[in-house]
């Protein structure tokens, strides 16, 4: 017997949850060379915002123990160019396109965005990034930030939504308003309390949260006495961060009812177990594309070894199966 | 572009951190470009966690060599790598030189390296001279710069290809005493053969300086760029340069004390872009 | 010239700043074999509680990517033993000894700590442990948790007092009225905002603030599902860390003035000197002295060479100096 | 105890999986008890980040013998060691086997291993070995446990030592099929001889069970436990195991179902304990 690996996020039917994370994927043609994108459960695309972003200046990625910072300053083509350009290559993939979006000050702009995509069919659901941590908006004149050429004095002050509940919900209940599509929420791991602000989002009617965004880090070259990254902080990914992603996924799991797409550092077929057991619905796959542009495929044929070997009808009985 | 697990053929010191490492790859040599690149994942754990891109040095036959200096972890666990060693390996990546064109427009091509730079220019230069440029006016000058006599790498293989070859050292050990752009400003006052193209590859300081003589000169420079990447495989957008704007709206446009620019990728739309399209910076 | 390593937090003057970390170094006498311990700036003791604490089932440790889990659950002899039988120990290393204390719950434990300490001479400083991620205890019935058998539904509700500015500002002002002893107060990493509790600490009457403690984390056997921790979550240490705790050094460093004490996955001189430049007074060592015991010495003559190399004549000097 | 760089003799493979690794540790050697172990660090980075416990196998003048199997990343990387490489090294660190008493008051020696508990166990029998026990009587009765017959290991080494040895192992396929316990209550059946005591070191289990047929018949036993160790050195308190409470006041205590108990380090007051100090659970 064929192990079942279907899991619904929402209204989504996803074929398995192995999803690609956003920021990492590209708009998914980058990886056609390697990967059937087909096999996969879905696709998040890179946030996408109103209008078009240059991005942060450079240097903007660096190495850090079994991590890596980056800060690319969410650089987007803008909405317009996303449905005309990118959405038709992404739709050839063939399995569920999910759209990530973010609003570069004006939260308002989550609402415009939502509605604009809600009439696409090829965008199968909607995932709110209110937790980039190189965009920090709130509370200050957007037109400072936006631009590629803030300065260090205006980059470090205001708070994402995600790090405050009552913004997540608020934003959450705005944007489920315009639309009938699946919404995610993409949430962030630099809070006091994670389970709050899951809470939160599905007080607002997210249909699931996504766990979790980078971590806020930062490195020196000592030698230079420079940041490695050109805006100073930016956000921490890969193996480093997994350890508190997983911790995350089940002080969320015991606390909410929507599915979580749980998120970071997983590299393999045991790490994306962690996420799964823990409570995870499905997983995302992010910096380890950079590092291995086929590994989604190995951790979906992993996950259906798993199951053959452990007698496991379907994912959905390992989902927060953890012992404690 | 492949990812392939490929065996190590051979892995020499050439010179004290200098090595050439030599992989069997009949797939990607066939395919390969001068000015591309392999992106290397070094170990299969995450110490480090990410490739390392390395410029295709040489295609023979059917294997690949590469040219690297070890500086740091990545490189220096490469050097450990033996024959019969498999490597997991992206390739070949990015956008190489355009030099069929130039040859057909009959321009006398100038290759500018400074330090590892020559990586990259032996297999241009090797690519040249397959096209066996007619007239000896079309074969390649090199100049070649280098910290000091003992790191100057790759003559032999230039002169093999029929370059002629000039090398600068800083210290004067060998050669010209100064930089590889002052050889250049020399070379360009002497020449009196005219089109001329300039191919260079090395430091950002040089690769500036060479793309600012060559714009007074009116010769037109391709320059291979380097940047730290994350992906190598245009996914990430961590490896950005600015060129200058050119009305493209498929990102976004900013605006700096330079004037318009966008964002381009080195892995993807480079690592050889044309001089006059980047914005330079300090 | 010799270059100048000393620094000063609150009254003390350290030779050098090169520390140990609580909970990392035993009580000192562990690692005589390896290490004068002499040539330490300050040796930071294991946290000691009130009543001796059997600290938590095992397993207590496990591996992650570049780092650590740890939940040992503060085990500790109580503070009347670790003052007849520890002190003595700790004062022949010949260098500073730096109490850390925390409660069992009840917060005013730490006044009554502090009063007691004071009284030593031995003790040269006190650390206020108010961080410890395995021990949760507000708004709970302490008896439930102290004890060494708490059950895993008990382990993760509750608040640590540095996650909340206000609880932060009360309790340091508490000890402070009872000791005229250098105060730190060492901060968690798992907050919204490193920057108000550690303003709060500042507040409070702190001389100093240490940061950070570990991240809050969880690691799962995928093979059995179970957690690789017997208490479930524990706390991340290691290089992993380092670029968290350095983003929080430096967010700190520029909206306080008292002295920060940096950590987090501290190896070698280069990354001691990243918090260094990020903007702390000194450092501490934890995780690597489990991997080399004689590390602190190599660190302490590796900022010695670095001055010189630089020509720079006091440490003073580089904290701080991160090039933006 | 020291921390020292010691050079790798040699690092053979005995059956799959199972490696004997040689260290010219004179130092070391000289100071080494059996039941001791050395921690050993096995990458100069972070992969794995902490040191790898293995116990003292045998000492030969001034060399250290380690037997290990590969069984993840850190002995993995350890078996791919060659002679000549440097190995950063501290130890001998913990409490042995306290076997000089159990000789004077003429108590025979039953060593029992379970799987890649032989380790130790072999440098125990040669240190009683040397002992010369003069009564044949006091030479060791080993039993070792094993999956299957391709794992057994040591045999050899305990005849030489002049120990009697009796195999278990799971399947059957070679000895007694079964646990090496259900082996250890056979002979303790039919051996006239007495008093005796225990050795023992392999899976918890296994111990435990050892340890109740022993408390059973009176017969005094020492166990080796294993236990994840993050410092080795007692400085971590990460590596407890419960022994029953016996109002010491220097750490808290504890009550759970089975009465008092409190922790000790298995690094430290460890890794051999006595077995009815320990508080044995499922
Ligand atoms: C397209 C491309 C082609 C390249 N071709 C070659 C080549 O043919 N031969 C060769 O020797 N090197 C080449 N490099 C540089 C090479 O990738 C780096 O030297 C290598 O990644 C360093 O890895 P590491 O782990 O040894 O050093 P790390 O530990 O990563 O860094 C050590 C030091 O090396 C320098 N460094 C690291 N990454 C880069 C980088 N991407 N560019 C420049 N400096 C860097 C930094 O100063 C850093 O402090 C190329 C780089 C690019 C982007
Ligand atoms: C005091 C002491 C002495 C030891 N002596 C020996 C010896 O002589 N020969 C020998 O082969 N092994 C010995 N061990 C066990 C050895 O330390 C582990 O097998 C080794 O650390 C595993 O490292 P790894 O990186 O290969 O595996 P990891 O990747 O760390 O783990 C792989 C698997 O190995 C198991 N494992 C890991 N650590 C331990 C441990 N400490 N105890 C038991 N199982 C573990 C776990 O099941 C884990 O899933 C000893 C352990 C201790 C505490
Ligand atoms: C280079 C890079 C760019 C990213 N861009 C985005 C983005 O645009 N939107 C977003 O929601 N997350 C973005 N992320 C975060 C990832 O989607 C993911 O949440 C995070 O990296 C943790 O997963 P990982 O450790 O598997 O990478 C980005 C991450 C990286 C490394
Ligand atoms: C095993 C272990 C025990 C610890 N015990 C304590 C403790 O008792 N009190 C305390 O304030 N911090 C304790 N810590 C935290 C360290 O002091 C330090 O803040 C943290 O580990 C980060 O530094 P590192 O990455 O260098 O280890 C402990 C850390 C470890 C790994
Ligand atoms: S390195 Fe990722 S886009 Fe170029
Ligand atoms: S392993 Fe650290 S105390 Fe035993």
């Amino acid at each position: 017997m064929q192990p079942n690996l279907t899991v619904r996020i929402g209204k989504l039917k996803l074929r398995n949850p192995v999803m690609a994370a956003s920021g990492t994927f590209g708009y998914g043609e980058e990886f056609a060379d390697w990967l059937d994108l087909g096999c996969l459960g879905a696709i998040v695309s890179k946030t996408v915002t109103l209008k078009p972003r240059m991005g942060n200046p450079m240097p903007r990625t660096c190495e850090t123990p079994a991590g890596m910072l980056n800060s690319i300053g969410l650089e987007n083509p803008g909405v317009d160019k996303f449905i005309s350009d990118k959405l038709p290559v992404l739709k050839k993939a063939g399995v569920p396109i999910i759209a990530s979006i973010a609003s570069e000050g004006d939260p308002d702009e989550f609402v415009v965005l939502a509605k604009r995509l809600d009439k696409m069919k090829e965008v199968a659901a909607l995932e709110l990034n209110i937790s980039c941590p190189n965009v920090r908006l709130a509370g200050k004149p957007v037109s400072r930030l936006a631009g590629s050429t803030g300065t260090p004095a205006h980059r470090h002050t205001g708070t994402l939504i995600a790090q405050d509940p009552k913004a997540t919900y608020q934003l959450v209940r705005a944007v489920r308003r315009v639309t009938r599509k699946t919404l995610i929420t993409k949430l962030s791991p630099n809070v006091t309390d994670i389970v709050s602000i899951a809470q939160a989002a599905e007080a607002g009617g997210s249909d699931a949260v996504a766990l979790i965004n980078t971590l806020s880090g930062m490195s020196i070259d000592a030698e230079t006495r420079k940041p490695r990254i050109a805006m100073v902080t930016a956000g921490l990914s890969g193996p480093a961060i997994r350890p508190v992603a997983v911790r995350m996924v089940w002080e969320a799991y015991q606390k909410i009812k929507i599915p979580i797409i749980g998120m970071g550092g997983i590299m393999d077929t045991l790490s994306a177990l962690e996420f799964i057991i823990a409570g995870a619905a499905a997983v995302s796959i992010g910096t380890a594309n950079f590092i291995n542009p086929r590994v989604s495929r190995e951790i979906i044929n992993g996950l259906k070894e798993y199951l053959k070997t452990n007698k496991i009808a379907s994912i959905r009985q390992v989902v927060g199966s953890v012992r404690i | 572009m492949d990812q392939m697990r490929l065996t190590v053929l051979y892995n020499k010191q050439l010179k004290s951190g200098f090595f050439l490492l030599a992989l069997e790859a009949p797939q990607m040599a066939r395919k390969a470009a001068p000015g591309q690149f392999l992106n290397i994942r070094i170990t299969d754990g995450v110490e480090p966690l990410l490739r390392r891109p390395l410029s295709i040095h040489r295609v023979t036959g059917k294997n690949i060599e590469l040219l690297y200096q070890v500086v740091g972890q990545g490189t220096l666990l490469l050097a450990q790598k033996q024959a019969g060693d498999k490597l997991d390996i992206i390739g070949p990546l990015g956008k190489g030189f355009d030099y069929l064109k130039p040859i057909t427009y009959n321009l006398k091509p100038i290759l500018i390296a400074g330090g590892m730079g020559v990586a990259p220019l032996v297999f241009l230069a090797e690519s040249i001279s397959r096209l066996k440029p007619k007239t000896r006016n079309l074969k390649p000058i090199v100049l070649i710069g280098a910290k000091t006599k003992s790191q100057i790498l790759c003559r032999r293989e230039f002169i093999k290809a029929g370059c002629t070859v000039k090398i600068a050292t800083d210290d004067g050990s060998r050669g010209f005493k100064g930089y590889v752009s002052e050889l250049l400003t020399n070379l360009l006052l002497t020449i009196d053969q005219r089109p001329l193209t300039i191919y260079a590859c090395g430091p950002h300081p040089m690769l500036r300086e060479v793309a600012r003589i060559a714009a007074q000169r009116g010769i037109p420079a391709q320059v291979s760029l380097e940047a730290h990447m994350a992906c190598g495989i245009g996914a990430c957008l961590g490896c950005a340069v600015k060129v200058k704007g050119q009305g493209s709206r498929d990102r976004g446009q900013g605006k700096d004390q330079k004037g318009d620019f966008e964002y381009k990728r080195v892995c993807k739309e480079g690592p050889v872009f044309a001089a006059r399209e980047i914005l330079w910076e300090e």
